[in-house]
């Protein structure tokens, strides 16, 4: 096959902040400016100062303060007995982090990269995700997994990963996913606070996104933990996605509005469980879905979403609910990685095929 | 009493020969200086009453009021010798074998079939007894023991605002695992988290010689208590159906523990008598010669002859101690059959600790489901 | 709650053997019949008489001929070398099978039961579904693992999990499901033939149904592994399942017959790559699909299936495709299996319901 | 020569002291009998040549042209002295870091930056140099090399018919390890697998000092060479720095596990003198005076100090070695600048060995996809 000359469609490709604290009761306090990364430090840090209970475990997050940072300074202010670094061994973290849980804990746990959970699974899909149902609702299980996640990095093997489905197929768990700094610090304390375990997916390529953060926001007041939230409202097409797509979208929005499309934007945020009311309700307003993550196709979250949707708005659709995912494969060596990913070209293409233009393809 | 002074030669801790003689041993010994004959008779009985308990839910899964039973016979004096060292305020992380221990925390008897009936994934409060779930999934509750411990010592410090606290006084976590588990990464992880940590944990390991049909020499062609040191972890080889020796080093590994010494890994040698599970034909891999060799070391009889020897058992004691197990027996019966199968939508219940959308609506479906078949004729059914 | 009385609409819940041989080439010989567990061990036999890399890793395999007897005497006949008792460490089984695909073998693993998959999750899904992509193909992982699937047996915790999604959602693998004997012994000697790693589940529910077997049959000629087929034709719904539930799928396609119902069964067999072809074509056919299965709903199999039955068959679907699954909890105890796990009726409920005919539910 | 005859005192095997000075050791001195003066220059030449083709991929790396690079500086001796004891026919499962065996194996000096550039996840055929892809997934391997050295039993077995092949002599498989990998579960059951087997495979773990920003005692309070012997693996700790003393323990290591003694496991004590990976920042976490200090005991210097002491290496033996690691140095960069992004579509490429037809189709779609972009008055692309 000849390699082609790739034209985008997109002007440029500026990272959007997101809308910040849309939807997020504000407790009227000064806000600061932080990345993504700050952002979760700093929820993490308002976590264990509220609560004793709250220690953190992990490989590198203390004098290091993790890979990314996120953990800078919390070893200082609050001791090596509440910010932990761990043996290298992540069964170890999580089966540890469990057992806090027994003793009353609420471990939050960093998987240093997505690629390393899978050597932790049993621990989180057996263990974790049941000992609640396990003991009939004796021992809670209050632990919060952080996971960076996704590529758009250039990042080597097993750094690049998209685990949700995994993890939204697994019952007693719930997963969230953040895509700005205010969610990335409210969502994070919410998280924490909850009495059951979450996957708490951090998108990797965000990090470095900047946003005005209240770290003091009310937690009851703020949007909860499981719902999804429209950022963009528009007519034509409903665009669902989380993490770090959300940019994307937002980016795909604009650039689809230029040529007359008009695109509901959604950030699900949650992806166990999902908000399908906010779905849905979304796509009775425009007939035609396109669901985009960075996640295989086949058993992805993009299955769930537009199989759902079907049943709840079978007679609401013009079209079939389409998917824009990575394909089938091993996440592609770094230089590749732009040919897995969905980008702003592919979702606009699944838009207008989804609008029954063709797109790109078939133009 | 009898006491010799020839000390074991095999390297394993032992107080009692098979014939029930009893060996001087002092290192061990001021273990056990507070046993006075009511607490020689009530580790007998215990282990008497857990071998009757035994035998009746294996029967009661004969009879098809359990659907399966893993039986512990062989192994009381493992399970009761560590199971009463330790204190109220310890906590256990078993695996599914570990019946007498689960009585040793006092479970209501009961409670000991609920997950084997089928109606339960556990039969007791974990935060009553201090005992977890029973594990399934081999070697998982190394870790969990592990964190336990974890915590233990976080709080200590946070308590005393000191790193290393002066003269602790610790609980203790307790893992139980078989030898087959030795093989599974998480135990050896929770080795090298328990080292690293120095945490209040004590691993005991029943070494009863097999996993399924599996001998323990395919998990290790050395013997199992060398495994620790390679971690830091001090290891200590205990004759499993010796219920005082087990006494002993379960005492020592768990005062260690507490008070700041770290963990301790316990290698009981003993053997299951019986097969695997209810489910298990023993017949298809081990020859009747090795189970009738460790049938002549069997701890029951064991202590029973010491005790005789010692004048602490009689007669009347012993119909006593019988007449208890029967009646433990017949509770675990009465308490067995009465069971009721839970409620159909409890199978939702639980799964979260706070209300999960997606759950919710497909209880409600469920719900809605169900009272699609009500004959409306027909009162309320079972349950 | 008050318990309900059930009335289920089955006549009975005899076992089907299902059709054996359908679609499958014979070479002509003699047949003997076969429960499935012994189907399984005459294709194992077979396969390795077939070739000496064949080799079988896995506990309790060897003397005690598995805990389901599938091995049974393949020990005494190859030798401890090629019928290899393990230590008890599943990742330790699944790493070392690589290692041996590296040295030129084909083993074949077994887990013993399904829940115990996830302790070898990240040799699975890390390294035996990457190692072809991530050596430019020069390192082919021919290992196949059985894993016994599915609950209905009054099993213990951790001995009914249907894992099967996670698999279909991992790059790199097959996943194969069988349903009777013929299958059980051909697809198995297909998935150890195969140069690619393949998860291979076997129903536990149905180890003991019985049918004619023709071990020698033409891997070749016989059905590709990867193929669905149709047991039974139907024109009002098109019925998909796979594995445990093919008999229950039968038995309603039965009763709903008598009712008036003409329901089309097919069995998925293979779970990855999907036989999207054979599925879309019966449904536009019907113009209706219900997929049952046992694992939990959210992105389940089922969802992929109806997602990808929307984008193929959107103009032909009358109303949006069903699942009837388990539900989104931890597989519960033995005792309350039947209220997780769909049944006839369940089926027949949901087959009513994508007919618009209300179901039991709303009667 | 100068070879003295005091041994080393903590345990380490070592024949070269941080000055170059020499000390005899009967017992590994016989594996090093056939070192003549070529082969000791040979092993100079090999570890000049892997430090600067090191220094020049961190410094691509800074220029862009790799995306990541995991710097061996420090860890030449521990790599060229166990990789030149291999055979053309033993197999190696490595970490990420192994450069200097890879360049061992007789890896092309361009593929071993390929995965680096993110252009391959493999920069070599496993087949031809006998080595598999570096492992990211930290342990992974050693159940590799171990499943890879049952697979040489087996053979041997089908091929002798006997079940313990008389004076065998097989193949071996080498892990290598780091000394933070020794936590995790996966390298653990590979010691228990290995041991259970008599395996023919070599655990060779690099014992850096650090993981990352972790200590080695954050992974082990008592050293790491402790840890196979409870596993029942003979273990050997050895200067790490010190090329001639691994390898002579490497050869006898392998040499056990070719005539049937089982595995062995080595700890090369050494100090991983850079980042991590070009990507780390070490001084957030260590004290720059104990990457002096070991910078005192540099494993390049040391040898050149003894070889020179010995009269082996000169000032024109020592510029020609440069001169060799200067051209390495610039056939990696010519080659590195020169690599190509691959094809877009060979993203589907070798998922599968046999076609898989949902992935053919998302093949086709993409195909398509991209068509779409094309150009028709552009001619077609780079690559
Ligand atoms: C991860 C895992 N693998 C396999 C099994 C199946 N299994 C249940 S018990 C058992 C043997 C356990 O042997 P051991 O640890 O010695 O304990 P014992 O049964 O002798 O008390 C096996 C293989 C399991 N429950 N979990
Ligand atoms: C399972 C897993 N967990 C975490 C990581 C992240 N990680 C990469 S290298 C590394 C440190 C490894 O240390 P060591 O084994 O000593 O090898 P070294 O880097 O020193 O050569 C870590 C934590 C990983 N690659 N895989
Ligand atoms: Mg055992
Ligand atoms: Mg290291």
């Amino acid at each position: 096959m000849s390699s082609a000359t790739v034209t985008s469609r997109a002007t440029g490709t500026t990272e959007t902040t997101g809308p910040g604290g849309a939807g997020q009761a504000t407790s009227g306090r000064a806000v600061s400016t932080l990345t993504l990364s700050r952002a979760l430090g700093a929820g993490l840090r308002r976590a264990m100062s509220d609560d004793e209970k709250v220690v953190l475990l992990g490989e590198d997050i203390g004098r290091l303060g993790g890979v990314y940072r996120v953990t800078d300074g919390l070893q200082e202010q609050f001791g090596r007995h509440r910010v932990v670094d761990t043996p290298l061994a992540e069964s170890g973290i999580v089966g540890t982090a469990i057992g806090m849980a027994f003793r009353g804990f609420r471990p939050v746990v960093e998987i240093q990269f997505d690629g390393f959970v899978y050597v932790t699974f049993d621990q989180i899909v057996s263990q974790l995700a049941r000992m609640h149902a396990r003991t009939a609702g004796r021992v809670p299980m209050p632990v919060t997994i952080r996971i960076p996640v996704g590529g758009g990095i250039g990042a080597a093997e097993h750094h690049s990963e998209s685990p949700e489905a995994y993890f939204a197929h697994t019952a007693g768990l719930r997963v969230v996913s953040v895509a700005d700094p205010q969610d990335a610090c409210t969502v994070l304390r919410q998280a924490i606070a909850c009495d059951d375990p979450v996957i708490f997916f951090e998108p990797k390529r965000r990090y470095h996104v900047k946003g005005e953060v209240d770290e003091a926001i009310e937690l009851d007041a703020a949007l909860p933990m499981d719902a999804a939230r429209v950022l963009r409202t528009g007519t034509d097409v409903t665009l669902v996605t989380w993490g770090g797509l959300v940019g994307t979208a937002l980016d795909a929005a604009s650039a689809a509005a230029d040529e007359g499309v008009s695109i509901e934007v959604v950030d699900l945020r949650s992806l166990s469980p999902i908000d399908h009311a906010t779905v849905a309700a979304s796509v009775r307003r425009t007939g035609r879905l396109v669901v985009t993550h960075e996640a295989a196709r086949t058993c992805g979250l993009g299955a769930e979403i537009a199989a759902t949707v079907t049943e709840r708005c079978f007679e609401h659709l013009e079209a079939a609910p389409l998917r824009v995912t990575g394909h089938d494969v091993p996440y592609p060596p770094a230089r590749l990685e732009q040919h897995h990913l969905p980008d702003l070209d592919r979702i606009l293409d699944g838009v207008d095929r989804v609008l029954g233009r063709g797109g790109v393809a078939t133009r | 009493m009898t006491v010799t002074d020839a000390p074991p030669s095999d390297g394993v801790a032992r107080l009692l020969d098979a014939d029930g003689t009893r060996h001087a041993a002092p290192d061990h010994d001021r273990w056990l200086e507070d046993l006075d004959e009511a607490a020689l008779r009530g580790l007998y009985e215990d282990m008497v009453v857990v071998r009757r308990i035994d035998a009746e839910a294996t029967a009661l899964q004969r009879q098809g009021e359990l659907a399966l039973w893993p039986p512990l016979l062989g192994q009381e004096a493992a399970q009761i010798g560590s199971g009463r060292a330790l204190r109220p305020d310890d906590f256990v992380f078993s695996s599914y074998r570990e019946h007498a221990v689960a009585y040793c925390r006092g479970v209501e008897l009961v409670d000991l079939v609920r997950v084997w009936r089928g109606i339960a994934a556990c039969g007791w409060d974990p935060t009553a007894v201090r005992m977890a779930s029973p594990q399934v999934i081999i070697g998982a509750q190394a870790l969990h023991a592990t964190g336990y411990a974890m915590g233990v010592l976080t709080e200590a410090v946070n308590a005393s605002g000191a790193d290393d606290p002066d003269g602790p006084d610790l609980d203790v976590a307790v893992a139980y695992l078989g030898d087959g588990a030795m093989s599974q990464g998480d135990v050896n992880e929770s080795f090298v988290f328990a080292a690293t940590y120095q945490a209040p944990v004590v691993f005991f390991c029943q070494n009863n010689q097999w996993a399924i049909s599996e001998p323990v020499d395919l998990q290790s062609r050395v013997p199992l208590v060398d495994r620790s040191a390679g971690f830091g972890i001090p290891g200590v080889r205990v004759d499993g159906n010796d219920v005082l020796a087990v006494l002993a080093v379960t005492r020592e590994a768990l005062d260690r523990a507490r008070t700041g010494g770290g963990p301790t890994f316990v290698e009981a040698v003993t053997y299951r008598r019986g097969p695997h599970t209810t489910a298990d034909d023993p017949t298809r891999y081990r020859d009747a010669a090795e189970v009738e060799a460790w049938a002549r070391r069997d701890p029951v009889d064991r202590f029973a002859a010491y005790l005789r020897g010692a004048g602490v058992l009689d007669d009347d004691e012993e119909s006593r101690v019988q007449e208890a197990a029967d009646r433990a027996a017949a509770a675990v019966r009465a308490g067995c059959t009465a069971l009721r199968d839970p409620d159909p939508l409890t199978v939702f219940d639980h799964v979260h600790a706070q209300e999960h959308a997606g759950l919710a609506a497909q209880r409600a479906e469920y719900a809605q489901y169900l009272d699609g078949f009500v004959d409306d004729d027909v009162t309320e059914g079972q349950s």
